[in-house]
């Protein structure tokens, strides 16, 4: 990445929702130590969530939340993405398809009719997909919600023009640099740790819960194997299933994860 | 869109700012009177409820927070009391307790945010919080320390701010320890003065005189200004147990919305939130918050919207109180939660998120899957109410002409009640149409 | 000097420990583990508990009689004490006339590793092989202000195998003070040794008495006992049958199981793996510069020209594995590992490296 | 682990993706490199990264050739002239041409393995009586992409040592070779068993190179080659660079290919 700071103009920093939480762009707000320096250091040029003034674009720097679910949707990630220099998407949503690509495995209509008394009223599309199925993104920061430090490093290191510090490695690493003994080994209880995706700095198992996976698969996950340990934990074949499918369930491997017929 | 001295005006704001979630409105107005008003959710549908159908009873805390990033704690709360409900446990004591600090947390987070980033740059005809440091730094920044205060909170006993990971069925999966609470409670005392902060600065605004007709509803505790749990009451008689809400609630759909529309059975529309709360219970607000409230010019009953953000500080004021008592009194549990003994069942929960009431419905089967589930969040509940102020404001404005000061007008009076977008599970562009 | 002390001499201990000004760290009883803690006290010890050990599987339970060493290696390695998890590097900054970098005084508190196993001690002499030729300076610094305390290991673990690596169980070098609990229905009581001058200082301060050739006669029966309980063995001739086996099928099949989470690496006692990482504030005017433990089972690890080097989870462990027990050798003339058990029990799916090695040196397909 | 302040004295666009900067320390300067070890340079705020030095001048100064690849190497290559960056070193052992006195010298590029090659050959140059018949041969992908162009033109000058250049691909108005460096190998006048052979370009290629070499007749211990590995510290401390049995960064880069032969052989190794 080639750096956009200069002396006299300030980069214009822009962000988008599609279907999601708010959560992720919250997590700006939520840098409250940092949130005056940011806007001293970018021109947040589009961010609904915290003004209601826009600058037009092109944008140096955005920001994406949430996932595809409408066509119209699809019109306007594209029209982002011809006005971004260098687009990020944060989350769960934008980066796997989110909790709402649970759709991606059942009938859109069985869906709607649950929800909605006249489904007919509405305009949808049968999957939830992440960004990157659309158009080209630069990088992409995992997590259900994203975490607040490496949200900063993807902005600082963008100003620094350096490779932002996110490892892809397992959440493991960083349950051990945390000190925590590890709740699979010593408890018994069921962990996602093994295949998932570092930058919480291994929350769950510290508060003794095991990883439920919600910063999706990290670089190389063996999702089968993790699958006998957790059966020895004591899950069974929903549980599995079920574990696997929640706000990363669209990413693979997490979308095919199950007990097959050859498992204990 | 704006065009001078035609029969027919139409005001459009493509999306509207500063409420969290994205949506739209379109207002139209014939000869001089306000004919229709939409509030027009364009929230892509992510079918929560029907996603829920077939998941473990454990399972409803961690997905239904993904509804809303900005009052995860609510549906967590709402979720596992009506999970709770269903299969017959009681979560008390000192558990009941830390959900209750947990939940002042998230007040203080929301709240601080609602007040400073998304309705005080109104009163200032400023367009955000970072415009706002520019005239008034220390209160920005004062709000800034508070909010980060509140995300602490969570941080401590729910292990993050967004989507907590420590809630669970019947409790937690770790407590804190009752030195660490304790650590805490200078920073809860640091808190409550700036929260009085606050108040004093609120309550100075120019508040436009406007009066809603709403039925109040909200949750009201014997002796608690109630967060977590309570009877559902409302200023025309309901005084109902949470198992109720459906007899006298419905929601229904329509058609210019993602976002299904609540209504009071025999009547129509009501209101929820904070204006609710604080009229409905005043008589339960802590003596430094009552105090605070009389100083700052609240009645026992507070009808104005624009008012509103004057209740949200109180409120901020109220539960850092809160917090302070329930660290004082802190003793730490045996066990971290309750165990859960599976079963079919039908539970109900209710709870005060930070935007009003949000209710909960499971029906379990014998494995404990869920057969059956109904989220009414505060946004489906206030929007019939949003759609009656839009029209009066619009009415008793109907003489300006120029339609972008309408637009920002109407825009503050939707982000007086401060939909929650997103929250609407099932749920804004503004349009005025003129002839 | 050699003398015997009871469980109120060894309490002294803690306490003349500290009131040198040392933060004792001594195995603790949390998270349903033992791991290490700093302690105020001798009471802090995890007193009557033992651990059941075995691959992906670990387990506390109560045993009979008051000892305070009667599990075997802790959760976490020492290692953290002498080579933190992160470490800041230098600090720099940005100024009209250039940039300042300035480096941050290597921590150096006094410290006692307290009740650390033969193993351990061991581990921590092949890391200060790696960091003391080139000096580290923070790992100099603390390794510099520790005491050690170790311990004879009269229980070994179900995935120890120091008898195998000649590294235990009893603590033969590197140590201020070596003990060995005797905990019998008649006697509890503790035989301690001095391995230093400071550590016969020490036991000097300590109100012990003489020891006599029947408490000789114990200790040395405790450790021979101790020998043959350990509950894996790894073969000696293995690695070195081993070292040119790089297309042996077993990779593959280890391959399938390894779940490349690193675990291992972070809790062996001897991986000395790290990264670096840039950091900078919004404004750019102040940059940090971190090590960070690594590990080799990162795809990162190997990143040069354009893709890892190792980009298989074969080939990551492979790597793995012949660095620790085959060219570990080559380069500081041991074996990287010590056998104290840890990757046995803390990997998820239980593989074990001792399997690995004698299937991988023994079994067919190791020619190239 | 911590480098010290460098300026940039001038910068030189070798190539589209590849620029030589010349620098100079600020204060005192870091030891005097030996032709072939490489130096940790530092950009403020992006990272560090191993470079071979690829020139030596006066005064602790140094000349790094810089192929940008990704943040830090983008970095380096837009640092202009009065820019600080940070360098320490030098790591590593370099070309041993004190082992080659008397030999002939083979020096084999690829790509920009001319790099580290370059102060060797200066060396070498500047004390030509010290060794038999010399020859550098040089590939690159296209004419486009060879380096030092200027300075190649003066070698190929000279009567004192021969110069081969081949590119993979070519124009019809290239004169040279067109083909891998290998082909160049055979045809180098200089008597392959009692030459010593210094090889610096991409893995394969120097696994080629060393392959042709050996059949040629270059004894093995006779090989040398840069290697590179990724690298944290240039140590030994942060365990990235090994190959086998070998710390790239302390007992490399410049290793023997009776030592190489083994891991380079080996997928992954
Ligand atoms: C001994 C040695 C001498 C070298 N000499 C030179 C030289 O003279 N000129 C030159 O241009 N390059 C040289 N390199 C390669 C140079 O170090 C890498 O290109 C550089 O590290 C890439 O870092 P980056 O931040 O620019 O790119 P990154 O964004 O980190 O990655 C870009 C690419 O470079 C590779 N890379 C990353 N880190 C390293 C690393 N530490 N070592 C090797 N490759 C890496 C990755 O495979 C990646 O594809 C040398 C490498 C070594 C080991
Ligand atoms: S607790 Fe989970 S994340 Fe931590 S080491 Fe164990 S498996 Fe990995
Ligand atoms: S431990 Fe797993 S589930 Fe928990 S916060 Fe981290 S990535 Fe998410
Ligand atoms: S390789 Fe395993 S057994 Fe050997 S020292 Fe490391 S953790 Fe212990």
């Amino acid at each position: 990445m080639t750096t956009v700071r200069s002396s006299s103009v300030k980069p214009k920093l822009a962000v988008w929702k599609f279907a999601s939480c708010d959560g992720c762009q919250l997590t700006l707000l939520d840098c409250e130590d940092e949130l005056l320096d940011v806007a001293g250091q970018v021109e947040i040029a589009y961010f609904l969530e915290a003004s209601s003034a826009t600058v037009a674009g092109p944008y140096d720097l955005s920001l994406v939340e949430g996932s595809i679910t409408t066509p119209h949707d699809v019109e306007r990630i594209h029209e982002v993405r011809e006005q971004s220099k260098f687009l990020v998407t944060i989350g769960a949503c934008a980066t796997a398809g989110g909790i709402q690509a649970l759709r991606n495995f059942t009938d859109v209509d069985e869906l709607l009719s649950i929800v909605y008394a006249t489904p007919s009223f509405l305009s949808t599309l049968d999957t939830s997909t992440p960004i990157s199925d659309h158009v080209t993104v630069e990088f992409e920061l995992r997590g259900c919600p994203i975490d607040r430090s490496q949200l900063l490093e993807v902005i600082g290191s963008f100003l620094a023009g350096r490779t932002p510090n996110v490892p892809a490695y397992s959440v493991c690493i960083e349950c051990k640099r945390r000190g925590t003994t590890c709740i699979l080994v010593a408890n018994g209880t069921p962990c996602l740790g093994p295949v998932t995706h570092a930058g919480c700095g291994a929350l769950c198992p510290a508060f003794d819960r095991g990883c439920y996976g919600c910063f999706g698969p990290m670089e190389t996950p063996n999702v089968d194997s993790l699958v006998g340990a957790l059966v020895g934990a004591g899950m069974d074949a929903g549980d599995v299933e079920r574990v696997f499918r929640t706000f990363n369930a669209w990413s693979e491997p997490f979308r095919g994860a199950g007990v097959s017929e050859g498992d204990p | 869109m704006s065009h001078k001295a035609r029969p027919q005006r139409s005001l459009t704001t493509e999306a509207l700012a500063r409420v969290e979630g994205e949506g739209a409105m379109r207002v139209e107005i014939h000869d001089g009177r306000v004919e229709r008003v939409e509030l027009n959710i364009y929230e892509p549908p992510r079918f929560f409820e029907a996603f829920l159908r077939g998941r473990r009873f454990s399972e409803p805390p961690d997905i239904t927070a993904r509804i809303c990033g900005i009052c995860p704690v609510a549906y967590q709360m709402s979720a596992c009391r009506a999970v709770e409900d269903a299969l017959g446990m009681e979560v008390s004591g000192q558990l009941r307790e830390l959900r209750r600090l947990l939940y002042c947390g998230e007040w203080i987070e929301s709240h601080i945010l609602h007040i400073h980033f998304l309705h005080l740059p109104d009163f200032f005809g400023l367009d955000s919080a970072i415009e706002l440091a520019g005239v008034n730094r220390p209160a920005v920044e004062r709000a800034l320390e508070l909010k980060k205060i509140g995300n602490e909170l969570l941080e401590l006993i729910g292990g993050r701010a967004i989507h907590p990971i420590n809630v669970k069925v019947g409790g937690f999966y770790k407590v804190p320890t009752r030195r660490r609470l304790l650590s805490f409670r200078p920073v809860l005392e640091r808190a409550r003065d700036l929260a009085a902060e606050v108040v004093a600065l609120v309550s100075g605004l120019d508040f436009p005189d406007l009066q809603v007709e709403h039925e109040f509803v909200a949750l009201r505790h014997p002796s608690e200004y109630a967060i977590l749990e309570g009877r559902i009451v409302s200023d025309r008689g309901i005084d109902i147990t949470e198992q109720e809400f459906p007899d006298h609630f419905a929601e229904h759909q329509v058609e210019h919305s993602t976002a299904l529309h609540s209504r009071v059975r025999a009547r129509g529309a009501y209101m929820v939130g904070p204006l609710a709360r604080y009229s409905l219970n005043f008589d339960r607000l802590t003596p430094v918050a009552a105090q605070a409230a009389a100083e700052a010019g609240l009645g026992p009953e507070c009808r104005n919207p624009f008012q509103s953000i004057v209740v949200r500080a109180v409120e901020t004021l109220d539960v850092c109180e809160v917090a302070l008592g329930i660290v004082d009194a802190y003793d730490e549990p045996d066990h971290p939660s309750v165990e859960a003994e599976v079963g079919a069942g039908v539970g109900h929960g209710a709870t005060e998120a930070p935007r009003g009431l949000l209710y909960h419905r499971y029906q379990l089967d014998a494995d404990g899957l869920i057969t059956d589930a109904v989220i009414t969040p505060p946004t489906s509940q206030n929007q019939a109410a949003v759609e009656d102020d839009l029209v009066r404001f619009v009415e008793a404005n109907i003489a300006e002409e120029d339609d972008d000061v309408l637009r920002r007008g109407a825009e503050v009076v939707i982000r007086n009640h401060d939909p929650c977008i997103s929250c609407a599970t099932h749920f804004l562009d503004l349009t005025v149409v003129r002839s | 000097m050699d003398v015997v002390l009871s469980r109120d001499g060894v309490a002294d201990l803690v306490r003349q420990l500290r009131a040198d000004g040392r933060r004792v760290i001594a195995p603790v009883r949390r998270d349903g583990a033992i791991r290490l803690d700093e302690v105020e006290s001798l009471d802090e010890l995890p007193t009557g508990w033992t651990d059941d050990q075995d691959g992906g599987s670990y387990r506390l339970h109560r045993i009979e009689r008051p000892e305070l060493f009667g599990s075997a290696t802790p959760a976490m390695p020492w290692k953290r004490w002498v080579y933190p998890e992160r470490t800041l590097l230098m600090t720099a900054e940005r100024r009209d006339d250039g940039i300042t970098i300035t480096t941050p005084e290597p921590e150096a508190v006094p410290q006692a590793f307290f009740g650390i196993r033969s193993c351990d001690v061991h581990a921590l002499s092949i890391l200060d092989q790696v960091f003391l030729d080139p000096v580290d300076p923070t790992y100099a610094a603390m390794r510099r202000s520790t005491f050690i305390v170790a311990v004879g290991c009269a229980r070994p673990g179900g995935t120890c195998f120091c008898a195998s690596m000649g590294t235990g169980p009893a603590p033969t070098a590197g140590y201020d003070i070596a003990l060995t609990e005797i905990c019998t229905v008649e006697r509890h009581d503790f035989y301690a040794e001095s391995g230093s001058e400071q550590g016969a200082v020490m036991l000097g301060r300590l109100d012990g008495r003489s020891p006599t050739d029947e408490d000789r006669a114990v200790v040395s029966g405790l450790m021979t006992d101790a020998a043959d309980q350990m509950g894996r063995r790894l073969d000696p001739t293995d690695p070195t049958a081993a070292r040119d086996h790089y297309d042996h099928p077993r990779w593959d099949d280890v391959a399938a199981r390894c779940l490349a989470c690193a675990n291992c690496t972070m809790v062996c006692p001897t991986c000395f793996c790290s990264t670096t990482e840039d950091t900078s504030d919004l404004a750019g005017v102040v940059s940090r510069r971190w090590r960070t433990w690594d590990s080799c089972f990162t795809l990162d690890f190997s990143y040069v020209g354009g893709a890892p080097a190792r980009s298989s989870t074969r080939s990551r462990y492979r790597q793995w594995l012949l660095h620790k027990l085959v060219t570990w050798h080559d380069q500081f003339g041991t074996s990287g590992c010590v056998g104290c058990g840890r990757c046995i029990t803390w990997c998820p799916v239980g593989i074990d490296l001792t399997v690995e090695i004698a299937a991988i040196a023994r079994e067919p397909g190791g020619s190239t | 682990m911590v480098p010290i302040a460098y300026r940039v004295e001038w910068r030189r666009q070798d190539l589209p993706d590849t620029v030589t900067l010349g620098i100079a320390p600020v204060e005192a300067p870091l030891a005097t490199p030996t032709p072939g070890q490489f130096m940790m340079v530092w950009a403020f705020g992006v990272g560090e990264v191993p470079l071979s030095v690829s020139g030596i001048g006066e005064d602790g100064r140094l000349e790094h050739t810089v192929r940008n690849v990704g943040a830090v190497t983008a970095a380096l290559s837009r640092a202009r002239p009065g820019e600080i960056v940070g360098v320490r070193g030098p790591y590593g052992a370099g070309w041993d041409l004190d082992r080659a006195t008397g030999r002939d010298l083979l020096i084999v590029a690829g790509g920009l393995g001319l790099a580290p090659l370059r102060p060797a050959m200066l060396e070498a140059l500047a004390e030509r009586h010290r060794f038999g018949r010399m020859a550098l041969l040089v590939g690159a992908r296209d004419p486009q992409s060879l380096l030092y162009t200027e300075e190649l033109e003066q070698w190929r000058g000279r009567f004192d040592i021969e110069v081969e250049v081949t590119v993979d691909a070519a124009p019809p108005s290239w004169r040279g070779d067109v083909g891998v460096v290998t082909k160049l190998l055979g045809r180098a006048p200089v008597d392959y068993a009692g030459a010593t052979a210094i090889v610096c370009g991409p893995e394969v290629m120097m696994r080629f190179v060393a392959i042709g070499l050996t059949d040629a007749g270059v004894p093995p211990h006779e090989i040398w080659l840069s290697m590179e590995r990724n690298m944290r510290c240039g140590i030994g401390h942060c365990g990235h660079c090994q190959l086998g049995p070998e710390f790239i960064c302390k007992d490399g880069p410049v290793l023997s290919w009776t030592r190489m032969e083994k891991p380079m052989m080996v997928r992954e190794r």
